[in-house]
């Protein structure tokens, strides 16, 4: 019996590496990699209240996260492409033309 | 005090309220048209009305003898009515009132003839002939107002008339009031008589109070419901000392007693038979009238009694000691009648109410025929001064420069040292004076003697000091007399005018000679043992009355007195006549100090000047300017209000208005300014620092969130 | 120790791993396979806590398709090792101070037993199971299944129209 | 039609048929002949009422109970009615506007179209104050009298009319709003402004009553004026034209007191019983404050305005006895006020218009030069002194014995009649001093030589005082009859204990 305290835990330091990743790194790539990482941590949260509340919506707003993850994904790698091609470097600080 | 009936009075009494229409109708006749008919038409009209007037007030002496003396209250018209007040024009007859009826309408004809003759040729000294019908439309004005004060029924028309002769003797005091006492233009004339007039209301406040005081505490002002309070006891003791003293203010004022007498001897600015009738016969009298009618008030406590006489006393000898000191014929007769109303307040205060009536009376005979006579004096110096009238023929007005003497100061034509030596020249008006001297001096057989002598008696009763103070009186009221009569009419005539004075005209001497008459027979009146005047008044002052014994010791002692005065008069005056105008009076030698206090009327008029009128006109003056116009208007007005509000108005604008307000609104937009540059370092460009803030804040949050 | 808190512990171990070696790896596709493996572990944990289908979807899903897809792309631009110059340097000892701030309020919010939560038990039978999850997908949640097909769709079209290499009216210099 | 045709609406609003036709009238003649002639109608109105009022009936007769308008819940109604409390006052607004006017007749001699319409515009605003019932129409009328008199100060008055006319004007506004605070409070707590259902009410608390006696007070108390709120009355006179003078010390001054009457007493008795000594004292200092500044004064104008201030001060004391002697005596005391200084402004102004001055050293021995003048002033003069016979002596006389009789009641100590009857002897001075300065004593100045004396007109004006001057000091019973039974009634009203 594992209490769900452990998850909650688990999914929290998960988490903040993945904040951490999208802070620290200057890859756009590795950046879009956090996202997704705390996305997961995101997921496995909901799937373990889902289990602690016997409740199936847990399980079904997961599906529509990944869904939504899968769409995001494919457009944030366009993007990069495209920043790519028009600047040659995916890092993530020389994407400043909207500088005040 | 026999109640009256007040049941419609038949026959003669309904004749009363014309004592008061006649010189009311003889006064419109004048002032309408007197201007277009003359002097004469003036004069008859005048002394018609006044006799009218004393013919019904003898129909009512003897109608009221035939009522036994029951008093009758004839009700003429409603005056006053609110809630439990009122007051109404009604008459009373009485005794009382009858008698001093027949005294002023008697005396007043009498002088009315007197001043047709006098005026005739006080008006051409005065070059204002059309005044001369003014003169009598006022006299008969004093005639009403005086008959109203005696015959009123109830306190209120008794002020109506009390006020109403102070009126008439402003009136003809300051008869001449384009000139001053000794003649020349100027305001002296109506200085006195303002002064009189203001005395008078001082004197009036004091019986204005004491009236309130008795209707609120016999809620009524009709005399014999509130006597019959007083007989009955229902008035507390300090309502009886307030309204007696308060009466007795308004006495001194009317009756000049000391402390408000000081307006009686300048009254005599007025023409003679003003001084005559008002200052001498009737209004100064009203005083012990008033306080005869209110016996009842009066002798309810003995130490008011006491008050009085005692102010009478000494007010007696105050005057006497003064009148010694006097040079101007009219001043001396005025002094004197001061002193003669002392010895009749102080009978009256006494509670001897015959003995201070009879006394009024007789002197009213006397003194009317000493000014009267003075008069006649005064006339035939001026004319022996300047002749005028019928036997120069033409107004030969030669000197007009007003009668100046070699020694270049105005001719006075009442200073006594410009006469002298004139019984030869103007014998009538001699022999009729000396009758009145003796009779004021109190020889026997005079009338002076008799009333007199039985107010000595009655102070001996009452108490010593007043018998003594009295007494002492009568010796001086003999001694200036004597000495009047030494310089007036002994010696040499001393001035051009004495030299050529001429008789007064027939008109004039009659008068004199009927109040000399009246003057030796009017002790009779009243002689000691039968005591008719005595009764004839019991009928009104009820139990207040009691007949005096006749006492010889007091009789002979006051006859002695007398005597004794004139005889040292003649030493100091009459042996050795005065020859100059200029020389000192051998008083001034004899006791000097004393002499000028006398004469200079110990400086009471000065004392009066500097210890009421001046602080008065001082502190009005101080009110007017300092307090109203500076503090109340300009300061508080202006300083305050005004130029406040501008300040306030000021102050709303420039500090508070731009200040404060603009102040906020300018540094509302100076603060967002400096924030939003502060905030702008924040835009780096870097999408990552973007993602930092946004951690930042959600840091933040779920901290506030757990941790509040 | 229960077997079943073993296993948790050993899975999470292994998950955290992968995502430091994730972070720390210089090299973009090493940090790819390592968020791979952080994603199978992801899908053992959803079968522990009974729910098989999304485990399988996780699987084919997020490892099989996504990670696909990040690999092409980083081979496609050959992104590998492009960290050369670093720029705002003070941002990284920020983040990392945040997020141990994080944890520590997460961690204080869990030992302050401010929440009680409740415990992990075996689930029953057919819990998780597609038919379950079918069946609610197409009563309850029809409408949301039917819009996130119609944001796939216009994702697959945003991406072609970003990607496309001559359209005509792209930035006119 | 017959809302006109009531006898109180006539008589206030006919004046307004003279306004009307004045509009259009040019020549200065036919405009003072035309408001000559409506004032006198308006006097005949007056009588005509005086013939329907019944003496014995205390209470409000002929009268006019509109609803006028309701605003926000309240009620405010047209309310007009006359008791014996107001006849008088109004029977003497009618009586003196046409003697005013009379006087002006060479006075005023530019703009003459304007200034008989202003006049008559007053004599609407003074009627409307006098019969007013209803809280509200009576601030109307209150504020209206104050514009014309404010013009007719400030056009036709003397040097710094504008001055005066303004001081005028704001010291009355600034007075009336604490009574209109006042009012308003009534309006909400008593829910109603009508003044009869008001007394019926009763019921205000004792202090509450305290505050709005004191709110009313202080508006009437400067239009009285009473001792500290009157400076600016001699300002007003001085400037004033003569007509004005005559109006503004025959009639508003009344309506200072008639306020008090009418308001301040019936409304809040208790107050009325707790602050009578107050008013007494500011009364009494009046009086002799009154008469010592108008001893000391140089402008015989300024001196007649501060004679008012005495004159007022014995009527508000008969006010404030509270009993039958001292009411009676003080309305009687406003009506003989009003003919006495109303002549006496006259007088100023006939010497005015000779001699162009009003300094007193510049007259002298007038009595030779102008005989029939002299005579006729020291009649008006000794009247205002308070000679017994004539019509002063019976209003002070009464009010004095009133006050003497409060001693005991209401008033608490004798000091109050006493100094009261001091102002007496301190009349008689300045009078005196007044008369002697300008008529005794030899001519000096040239310029006094040869003065007419008084014409037909001027006499016309003076005359009808004197008759009344006679009238009210020998034979006052029906004045008094007119007011009794109301008076009973208000004493009565005010000393029922609660």
């Amino acid at each position: 019996m594992v209490p769900v305290e452990y998850y909650v835990g688990l999914s929290a330091i998960l988490f903040t590496l993945g904040v951490v990743g999208v802070l620290t790194r200057r890859n756009a790539i590795i950046i879009f990699m956090s996202i997704e990482l705390m996305l997961n941590s995101a997921n496995l949260l909901f799937v373990a209240f889902a289990r602690t509340f016997e409740a199936l919506n847990g399980q079904i707003f997961v599906f529509f996260v990944m869904t939504v993850a899968a769409a995001e994904v494919a457009v944030g790698l366009a993007l990069i492409v495209a920043v790519f091609r028009s600047k040659s470097s995916i890092n993530i600080d020389d994407v400043n033309s909207l500088r005040g | 005090m026999l109640l009256s009936e007040t049941t419609n009075p038949g026959g003669v009494f309904s004749l009363v309220p014309w004592i008061v229409f006649f010189p009311v109708i003889g006064l419109l006749i004048n002032l309408l048209f007197g201007k277009r008919l003359g002097e004469k038409f003036i004069g008859t009209v005048a002394s018609l009305a006044s006799g009218a007037a004393f013919a019904v007030s003898a129909a009512l002496f003897f109608a009221l003898q035939a009522n036994h003396g029951h008093p009758v209250v004839v009700p003429f018209l409603e005056w006053i009515h609110i809630g439990d007040l009122a007051i109404d024009w009604a008459f009373r007859v009485d005794t009382l009132s009858v008698t001093m009826m027949l005294v002023v309408s008697g005396i007043g004809t009498l002088i009315h003839i007197y001043a047709a003759g006098y005026m005739h040729y006080d008006v051409q000294y005065k070059e204002d002939p059309a005044s001369y019908v003014r003169f009598f439309i006022y006299l008969n004005l004093f005639i009403a107002m005086m008959m109203i004060l005696i015959s009123g029924d109830n306190y209120l028309m008794l002020f109506v008339g009390w006020e109403g002769v102070g009126l008439c003797s402003f009136l003809l005091i300051g008869f001449w009031f384009n000139r001053s006492p000794d003649g020349t233009p100027g305001t002296g004339n109506s200085y006195a008589a303002k002064k009189a007039f203001i005395a008078n209301r001082v004197g009036d406040f004091g019986f204005l109070m004491a009236i309130f005081t008795t209707f609120w505490v016999t809620h009524s002002l009709q005399f014999d419901e509130v006597f019959h309070h007083f007989e009955e006891g229902l008035v507390p003791e300090w309502a009886i000392w307030a309204i007696a003293l308060f009466m007795l203010l308004g006495v001194t004022g009317k009756s000049a007693q000391i402390p408000l007498y000081v307006w009686l001897p300048d009254a005599m600015a007025g023409p003679t038979p003003v001084s005559a009738l008002i200052h001498a016969a009737t209004m100064v009298t009203a005083g012990v009238y008033l306080i005869t009618r209110s016996a009842p008030v009066f002798s309810a406590i003995p130490e008011v009694q006491g008050v009085v006489a005692t102010i009478g006393a000494v007010t007696a000898l105050f005057a006497a000691t003064i009148a010694v000191g006097q040079f101007d014929i009219k001043k001396v007769l005025a002094y004197s009648t001061v002193s003669q109303l002392g010895f009749m307040v102080a009978a009256v205060g006494m509670g001897a109410y015959a003995a201070g009536m009879f006394h009024l009376v007789t002197h009213a005979f006397f003194k009317a025929l000493l000014f009267l006579g003075s008069g006649s004096v005064i006339l035939a110096v001026e004319r022996g001064h300047h002749p005028i009238g019928e036997d120069a023929h033409g107004h030969d007005h030669h000197d007009d420069h007003h009668g100046h003497d070699d020694h270049g100061h105005a001719f006075d034509p009442q200073d006594m040292r410009n006469m002298g030596g004139l019984r030869h020249k103007i014998p009538w008006t001699f022999w009729t004076y000396m009758m009145g001297t003796l009779a004021l001096a109190g020889i026997p057989i005079w009338a002076g003697f008799f009333s007199k002598d039985e107010i000595l008696t009655d102070a001996l009763h009452f108490s010593l000091p007043i018998y003594i103070i009295l007494t002492l009186a009568a010796f001086l009221t003999a001694f200036y007399m004597g000495r009047q009569v030494w310089l007036v009419f002994f010696g040499e005539p001393r001035s051009h005018g004495a030299e050529a004075a001429k008789e007064s005209p027939r008109a004039m001497l009659i008068p004199l000679v009927v109040l000399a008459a009246l003057s030796v027979l009017g002790g009779f009146m009243n002689f000691p043992t039968t005591h008719q005047f005595g009764h004839w008044l019991e009928y009104t002052l009820g139990h207040f009355y009691h007949a005096t014994q006749f006492n010889a010791n007091v009789a002979l002692g006051s006859t002695a007195f007398a005597l004794a005065a004139i005889y040292l008069s003649w030493l100091v005056y009459g042996q050795k006549p005065r020859q100059t105008v200029k020389e000192a009076d051998p008083l001034e030698k004899a006791l000097p100090g004393i002499f000028e206090g006398m004469q200079a009327k110990w400086w009471l008029d000065d004392i009066y000047e500097e210890a009421i009128i001046k602080p008065y006109q001082r502190l009005a003056a101080f009110l007017a300017d300092v307090v109203d116009w500076r503090f109340w208007h300009d300061w508080f007005h202006e300083r305050v209000l005004r130029d406040g509000f501008f300040g306030l108005t000021r102050f709303l604008a420039n500090p508070v208005d731009l200040g404060v307000i603009d102040g906020i609104a300018n540094g509302l937009a100076r603060a967002a300014q400096g924030s939003a540059a502060a905030l702008s370092i924040l835009q780096t460009g870097f999408v990552r620092n973007y993602a930092l803030w946004v951690f930042v804040g959600v840091v933040l949050i779920l901290g506030t969130l757990i941790f509040r | 120790m229960t077997p079943d808190l073993i296993v948790f512990l050993a899975l999470g171990l292994v998950a955290v791993g992968a995502a430091v070696g994730m972070l720390l790896s210089r090299n973009a596709v090493y940090s790819a396979l390592f968020l791979i493996l952080n994603f199978a572990t992801m899908a053992v944990f959803y079968l522990v806590l009974g729910a098989p289908f999304i485990a399988m979807v996780q699987v084919t899903v997020y490892a099989g398709a996504i990670m696909v897809l990040f690999l092409f792309v980083i081979m496609l631009l050959g992104a590998e090792h492009l960290e050369r110059h670093t720029s705002v340097d003070w941002q990284k000892p920020v983040a990392v101070l945040l997020g141990l701030g994080l944890l520590g309020m997460v961690g204080y919010l869990l030992v302050s037993g401010q929440v009680t939560l409740g415990t992990i038990t075996t689930p029953e039978q057919g819990y998780g199971s597609p038919l379950e999850i079918g069946r609610a997908l197409f009563t309850e949640y029809l409408l949301p299944f039917e819009i996130t097909s119609v944001l796939l769709l216009a994702a697959m079209v945003g991406a072609i129209v970003i990607t496309r290499r001559d359209a005509p009216n792209r930035k006119k210099r | 039609m017959n809302f006109l045709l009531e006898p109180l609406n006539l008589v206030t609003f006919f004046p307004l048929v003279g306004v009307l036709l004045l509009l259009f009238i040019k020549k200065d003649s036919a405009a003072r002949w035309i408001s000559l002639v409506t004032a006198l109608i308006t006097f005949g109105i007056s009588i005509w009422m005086l013939t329907l009022f019944n003496q014995s009936d205390g209470g409000l007769q002929m009268e006019i109970n509109l609803h006028w308008f309701s605003f926000a819940g309240w009620d405010i109604r047209y309310a007009l009615a006359v008791d014996g409390l107001s006849i008088l006052l109004v029977l003497l607004t009618t009586f003196l506007t046409p003697i005013a006017i009379l006087s002006t007749w060479h006075a005023v001699e530019e703009r003459v179209r304007e200034f008989q319409i202003f006049f008559l515009l007053l004599e609407v605003g003074m009627l409307g104050v006098f019969l007013a019932q209803d809280l509200f129409l009576f601030y109307v009328f209150w504020e209206f009298t104050l514009v014309p008199m404010y013009f007719l100060i400030g056009i036709w008055g003397g040097e710094q009319r504008m001055y005066a006319a303004i001081k005028f004007f704001l010291y009355t506004m600034a007075g009336s709003i604490l009574m209109l605070l006042a009012i308003l409070w009534l309006g909400i707590e008593q829910g109603s402004f009508h003044v009869p259902t008001l007394i019926s009410l009763g019921g205000i608390p004792a202090d509450i009553q305290i505050w709005l006696f004191l709110a009313f007070a202080a508006a009437f108390a400067i239009k009285v004026p009473m001792w500290p709120l009157h400076s600016w009355l001699p300002d007003a006179h001085v400037q004033a034209p003569t007509a004005g003078s005559v109006i503004l010390a025959g009639v508003l001054l009344k309506m200072g007191t008639y306020g008090f009457l009418r308001f301040n007493i019936p409304l809040f008795p208790q107050a009325a019983r707790e602050l009578a000594p107050l008013m007494a004292f500011l009364a009494v200092v009046g009086i002799l404050y009154g008469a010592a500044v108008s001893f000391s004064q140089t402008d015989v104008k300024k001196l007649v305005a501060y004679s008012s201030i005495s004159h007022l001060g014995f009527v508000v004391l008969g006010l404030f006895a509270l009993n039958e002697q001292g009411i009676q005596g003080a309305i009687l005391q406003m009506v003989n006020h009003g003919i006495s200084t109303g002549a006496l402004f006259l007088i100023v102004g006939f010497i005015y218009e000779r001699r162009h001055t009003r300094a007193l050293d510049k007259f002298g021995g007038l009595w030779t030069v102008m005989p029939v003048y002299a005579v006729l002033t020291l009649i008006v003069s000794l009247s205002s002194m308070g000679l017994p016979g004539l019509n002063g002596f019976v209003g002070e006389f009464t009010i004095l014995l009133g006050a003497w009789g409060a001693a005991t009641g209401v008033l608490g100590s004798y000091w109050y009649a006493a100094l009261a009857a001091l102002g007496v002897i301190l009349a008689a001075i300045y009078m005196l001093f007044m008369f002697q300065k300008m008529f005794l004593g030899p001519v000096t100045n040239k310029k006094n030589e040869g003065l007419p004396d008084l014409s037909r007109r001027e006499l016309l004006t003076l005359i009808p005082l004197l008759v009344f001057i006679f009238w009210i000091g020998l034979y006052p019973k029906p004045f008094f009859g007119l007011m009794s039974a109301s008076v009973e009634q208000l004493v009565q009203l005010v000393n029922v204990l609660p």
